[in-house]
């Protein structure tokens, strides 16, 4: 723990106002995530307790505010701020494990190119070329396209959650293997693998113990960066109405609700989720920057 | 004796970091005469490309000069504005660097390169400049210089490219050529080919001239007066056949004798055990003093100026007489 | 197997593909290109001796120190490890423990992530040459063979100067109790006083453990204090092949006395030296006949057209028309 | 210079290739083209009727190499949803999509070169400090997010611009522009904004890092020891070699606006093709996906060849290989 303290990492962390601020809005922002069943004030999908009575509250500092709804209602009398903490969770959920996705496929992909090279290394990139051609928003709107008309209405509602957290992962991994390649084929030419190999340990054991160790710097600092990428995916994907199914309201959805009711003037049902989506985002990619920076000694 | 072309005096460079300033140079003081090559030798770390890089202006930041002063034919050119330092980079102090292979623009041809640098400083028009190029590169030894000249640097080997880089250094007729490990980065023919041809290109045009290098040989081959670096600091500086023969600070007769012969096979090589210490750790006193086999009290506690030591100057206090 | 032959290299040779794609081929019209690294190389290395390969860079001698421990399989020859084909030997750990490598350069050959103790050990736990606490006393004793401290194996590889890093690099080989070690331009990344600590240390190793090296260098002074004898390359072949003071004593290759050649004279005796001209030409497409025609002072119709074959003069193995035909003698 | 472009344009084939082979999976096996052509009632002889017309009775490479004849010759048979022929559609949607990602690729380009240079070259200067803040701010909103924004801001409060639509269009043969007109050009200032922004900043973030890479080289280092002029190294050296990295990227960007373009389009109500590929997703018509992705990756792969050429203009180390070094 002293030498956590003591690192660079930890130095140039500390010294850094603006990364301390995003830390702790992000960390804010995911307990809140996390912790929403606990610490929001209703349960927004509970039926029962909605009242259509309570709907378009605006928020309660307003002249027309309640206390009790603190950044208003929606259209159909929820809790925006239980909604939103709601939401995030979704949100979070969805990025991270699509985050988790593409870095899995991504990090074993780019080892296996870049260690064993030739035909492997060839084949595996020219996908990875291929699929980087098409922006990712687009791949991950034509497997949701694909799954949707390739299965029964009931069953893609089901499975929504899953399709868009395949959709997002799938259409990202390229560049995590990429990433991981391009270090691969440098570790793997550095003296020390070669002794390894001399003694005559094997191929998945050097990858796994002396590659892997030191090809995680950057998988880092992109999966932080991706993750903000992956929350926009899904609320882009969401607001498109092709994302995950409206019983599961992610910040996406509740700003594609807001959205109609823009022009009447009911702003606080778009405003505030964006602004939480833009804060959680900005915040995860301000954590990004500085993570590259602060890995990358020749910037300093 | 007319005054020194070059004169660094009580030079000190440092560099800020979180655990507190490290100093890499402390109170150099040498000079070069007119036409004269001055060879400055040292382990990596000891400090000779640093010196080389304040005189042309050119430290890595967050690096700086803190103390001292580095003067060009009497006049400070270590606190010069941007725009007066720019002229004189190239006109007057030209440059050598270590690795021939990233020191030129891959996107223009040898012949642009050149161009650029003479119609930057002289008042030549571009078809003259163009000229004098295919001149330059003839007489560093390009073979077919007018044909060569528009080639791009990627089209010529590490050898012919150190030679561009060695014509680039000299077109606009500097007095002073600081050589920061021309040929390290260089096969052992080439070596030799290179050394040769900045030697008669220095003597031919007068050009004092800057040799930094961890290569002896090279040293003991071209220089006319050697300074001996550690840790920052000069520790021996006189003529090149007494420091690399006859040296008198103990490091540099370490350094001497740690060198393999050729002519010859030694038993067991002359050593100096430890190794340099880090710039966040020299010891107080003379900085050599742990690693020194004739240590004494003094070397502890007081840091030794250069005195003389018969036909050398040297920073030992072996050699304080008065 | 007698220990004349201890280490063996019968006509070897390694050649790389270095083609353009297929498609970008077909169109400019052009064939396969083949890097020929090296060409046809013997040697012998008795147990207990050292030779050294020296060139310049591309001549290829990297490409052997990686062939005679298996790195790379050789494209054409053979390896013979202590009367066992080498490929046949590195399939049994018993016998892969005999060989080790010691690398070039002492930041890029230790893995940064593990502490010391863990890199001297890892050839210590691949081959289960001890288990438990032993472990750790047989990383101890390593690291003092090398002239460290049993405690220094708790630092990472950062804390570590170059040439001490050279140490750890040389325990981790010993770790195994080798008799073969390879080393690959061991001091080049050294400055000079710790190359002498170096050099020191490897020649009193051999004389305890009575080890046998194959040293790579580029630097005729350093493989003149530790070779018994020597294999000068060129462009992928030797082309003089001698006992060590005997090359020194009468070098008779013309490119071995350009090399000797172009060492600036550090007794400043005053000899004037005429460098070889010309550069090493690209082993993607060699010249015909000797390689080393088209800088040699003693060229001629038949040295740009036969490639000579390694013949023995005295003790010396040399490949050159000029020596053969008695005409070197006239420089 | 010939052989650079054929092997280039050989290796676009297998792309598309794979992309034909992909949109034909999809119209081929993805739900079932005859029960949605046919409706609710149908008799198995119209069953196997439209079987054979489509062709679906025939071998699987037989059915492919018809399907990428057709695409060849822009036919991709009737929208599921609309029922008129998807080539149609798609003629009629592509001016108002093609104008709009050149407005935004102008506006991303023009500014956030610029802007990266002058990032890259004052790191500390306050004006710095202010673009990567607007930077990051800028990758952290989401373009539906900015749109609706701008909608909020300028068409709803202050009323200046409209809020959706192309306003008037002008046919000039089958292309219909927005250039035009006043109406026209109004209409397009918040989705060229909107669509531009994310680009911008990208592209910015992208200048800014190569130029400090460069800047850091030993030739810029070597061109100041040659004394040059702080402007022909920022530059003539520091910019030039700036550009070939950018080149590449900023080329896969141009395709992204127009992937990205289906986002904008959505919200800003921007009858192009991205506005159609969203509605096909939502009812599942694979015939217009399938056509759209053919169209999507042709512009791709035409965009990469050209930042190919560019490439190849600006680096010379890519014009030799053949001078036998």
């Amino acid at each position: 723990m002293r030498r956590f303290f003591d690192s660079d990492l930890w130095y140039s962390f500390s010294r850094n106002p603006v990364t301390i601020v995003s830390a702790i809005v992000a960390i804010l922002l995911v307990a809140g995530a996390v912790l929403a069943p606990v610490v929001a004030p209703h349960n927004p999908f509970d039926l029962a307790s909605l009242n259509l009575m309570d709907a378009f509250k605006p928020p309660a500092w307003t002249a027309d505010g309640d206390r009790e709804y603190p950044l208003g209602t929606d259209d159909q009398g929820r809790d925006l701020f239980s909604a939103i903490l709601y939401g995030a969770r979704i949100s979070l959920l969805v990025g991270a494990a699509a985050v988790l996705f593409s870095t899995s496929l991504g990090v074993v992909v780019g080892l296996a190119a870049g260690y064993f090279g030739g035909f492997v290394d060839s084949a595996l990139m020219r996908i990875a070329d291929i699929q980087l051609t098409f922006p990712s928003i687009l791949v991950a709107l034509l497997v949701d396209g694909v799954v949707r008309a390739a299965l029964p209405r009931e069953v893609h509602d089901q499975i929504a959650l899953y399709v868009v957290i395949f959709a997002i992962g799938i259409s990202n991994w390229p560049q995590f293997a990429r990433t991981v390649r391009g270090s691969t084929l440098v570790e793997r030419n550095k003296e020390y693998v070669q002794a390894a190999r001399v003694i005559g340990i094997s191929s998945p054991r050097i990858i796994f113990s002396h590659v892997l160790p030191n090809v995680t710097g950057p998988v880092l600092v992109i999966a932080t960066l991706n993750l903000g990428f992956a929350v926009l995916a899904e609320a882009t994907l969401s607001f498109l109405g092709v994302g995950v199914p409206p019983t599961q309201p992610s910040l996406g959805t509740l700003i594609r609700i807001g959205n109609d009711f823009l022009f009447s003037g009911e702003w606080w049902i778009t405003i505030f989720p964006g602004a939480a989506l833009v804060l959680l985002v900005l915040s995860v990619n301000l954590l990004g920057d500085w993570l590259r920076d602060a890995l990358n000694p020749r910037l300093r | 004796m007319a005054a020194p072309l070059l004169e660094v005096r009580n030079l000190r460079v440092e560099f800020p970091t979180r655990r507190g300033i490290l100093t890499a140079l402390d109170d150099v003081s040498f000079s070069i005469e007119p036409g004269e090559i001055l060879g400055v030798v040292g382990e990596s770390g000891a400090g000779k490309s640093m010196t080389g890089a304040a005189i042309i202006g050119l430290l890595e930041p967050p690096g700086r000069i803190a103390r001292g002063e580095i003067l060009l034919n009497g006049r400070r050119i270590d606190a010069l504005p941007y725009a007066e330092l720019r002229r004189i980079r190239g006109r007057e102090i030209g440059a050598i660097f270590q690795d021939p292979l990233t020191t030129l623009n891959p996107l223009y041809s040898v012949g642009q390169q050149l161009v650029e640098t003479m119609t930057t400083h002289l008042p030549i028009t571009p078809d003259e400049a163009r000229r004098r190029a295919i001149g330059w590169l003839e007489q560093v030894g390009i073979p077919a210089a007018a044909q060569r000249i528009d080639a791009y640097p990627h089209e010529f080997s590490g050898g012919m490219r150190q030679r561009v880089v060695i014509a680039l250094a000299l077109c606009a007729e500097p007095k002073l050529i600081v050589a920061d490990e021309p040929t390290t980065a260089l096969d052992v023919s080439i070596q030799a080919q290179v050394i040769a041809l900045l030697k008669t290109l220095a003597r031919d045009k007068g050009t004092a001239m800057m040799l930094i290098t961890h290569d002896m040989g090279v040293i003991a081959e071209t220089a006319d007066r050697v300074a001996v670096m550690y840790a920052g600091r000069i520790a021996e500086i006189g003529p090149v056949r007494q420091v690399v023969l006859h040296a008198r600070h103990p490091y540099s007769q370490g350094l001497m004798g740690s060198i393999p012969p050729l002519d010859r096979r030694v038993e067991r090589l002359a050593q100096i055990d430890g190794s340099m210490p880090r710039l966040t750790a020299i010891p107080p006193g003379c900085a050599y003093n742990p690693r020194c086999p004739k240590v004494f009290g003094r070397c502890l506690g007081d840091r030794p100026d250069l005195m003389d030591a018969g036909p050398t100057q040297a920073a030992c206090w072996l050699y304080d007489n008065v | 197997m007698s220990d004349a032959r201890f280490i063996e290299a019968l006509d070897i040779a390694r050649y790389f593909d270095v083609s353009r794609p297929l498609v970008q081929r077909l169109i400019a019209r052009e064939g396969r290109r083949t890097l020929k690294a090296v060409d046809g190389v013997s040697f012998t290395i008795p147990k207990g001796t050292t030779l050294s390969l020296v060139g310049e860079s591309g001549c290829g001698k990297s490409t052997i120190a990686r062939m005679m421990v298996g790195l790379y399989r050789p494209t054409r020859g053979e390896v013979v490890f202590d009367g066992r084909d080498l490929a046949e030997a590195r399939g049994q750990a018993a016998q892969r423990r005999r060989m080790q490598m010691i690398f070039q350069d002492p930041y890029a050959s230790l893995n940064p992530r593990w502490r010391v103790r863990d890199i001297v050990a890892e050839p210590i736990r691949a081959f289960h040459i001890a288990r438990g606490d032993e472990v750790m006393e047989r990383v101890g004793e390593a690291l003092t063979q090398v002239g460290l401290s049993p405690l220094d194996g708790q630092k990472f590889p950062h804390e570590f100067s170059g040439g001490q890093r050279q140490r750890i690099s040389i325990a981790r080989a010993l770790s195994s109790s080798p008799e073969f070690l390879v080393c690959d331009e061991p001091t080049s990344a050294l400055d000079v006083s710790v190359q002498a600590q170096i050099l020191n240390l490897m020649k009193e190793l051999q004389q305890r453990l009575g080890l046998t090296y194959l040293f790579i260098s580029h630097n005729l002074a350093v493989v003149r204090q530790v070779s018994d004898r020597i294999g000068v390359m060129y462009l992928g072949r030797i082309v003089e092949n001698a006992p060590s003071e005997v090359l020194f004593g009468a070098p008779r290759h013309p490119y071995t006395r350009a090399l000797m050649e172009a060492i600036p004279d550090l007794e400043m005796t005053g000899r004037i030296r005429v460098p070889v001209g010309g550069e090493v030409p690209s082993p993607i497409d060699p010249p015909s006949g000797c390689p080393f025609h088209p800088r040699c002072p003693l060229a001629n119709d038949r040295c740009r057209a036969v490639r000579p074959e390694m013949l023995a003069a005295g003790a010396t193995l040399v490949a050159c028309h000029a020596v053969e035909e008695g005409r070197e003698a006239q420089r | 210079m010939f052989s650079f472009v054929v092997s280039r344009v050989l290796q676009a084939i297998p792309v598309m290739l794979v992309v034909a082979f992909i949109s034909f999976a999809m119209f081929a096996y993805v739900g079932d083209p005859v029960s949605i052509m046919l409706g609710q009632d149908f008799t198995e002889a119209q069953r196997t009727a439209l079987v054979h017309n489509l062709g679906l009775d025939r071998s699987f490479l037989v059915q492919f190499l018809t399907f990428v004849g057709n695409a060849l010759q822009g036919e991709f048979g009737l929208s599921y949803r609309l029922g008129r022929p998807v080539a149609e559609l798609i003629a009629e949607r592509a001016p108002a999509t093609l104008e709009l990602a050149f407005c935004a690729a102008f506006i991303a380009i023009a500014i956030g070169v610029p802007m990266g240079v002058y990032t890259g070259l004052y790191r500390n200067s306050w004006l710095s400090r202010f673009f990567l803040t607007f930077s990051l701010i800028g990758v952290s909103l989401p373009t539906f997010l900015i749109g609706i924004l701008l909608i909020l801001v300028f068409a709803v409060n202050l009323g200046w611009l409209p809020s959706f639509g192309r306003g008037d269009v002008v046919s000039l043969g089958w292309w219909s522009t927005g250039f035009a007109t006043a109406t026209g050009w109004k209409a397009l200032v918040l989705p060229a904004v909107t669509l531009g922004l994310f680009q911008l900043t990208l592209i910015m973030r992208l200048v800014r890092a190569e130029m400090l890479e460069v800047l850091r080289t030993d030739y810029i280092k070597f061109a100041r020891a040659r004394g040059l002029s702080n402007r022909a190294i920022n530059f003539g050296h520091a910019l030039k070699n700036t550009l070939v990295p950018v080149i590449t990227v900023a080329g896969l960007q141009l395709g992204a606006i127009i992937a990205f373009a289906i986002v904008t389009e959505t919200v800003f109500q921007w009858p192009g093709m991205g506005l159609l590929f969203i509605q096909s997703v939502g009812s599942a018509d694979i015939p217009v996906m399938a056509a759209y992705l053919m169209l999507i990756s042709a512009i791709f792969v035409t965009i990469n060849l050209v930042v190919d050429l560019l490439y190849y203009a600006v680096d010379p180390r890519l014009r030799v290989g053949r001078r036998g070094h």
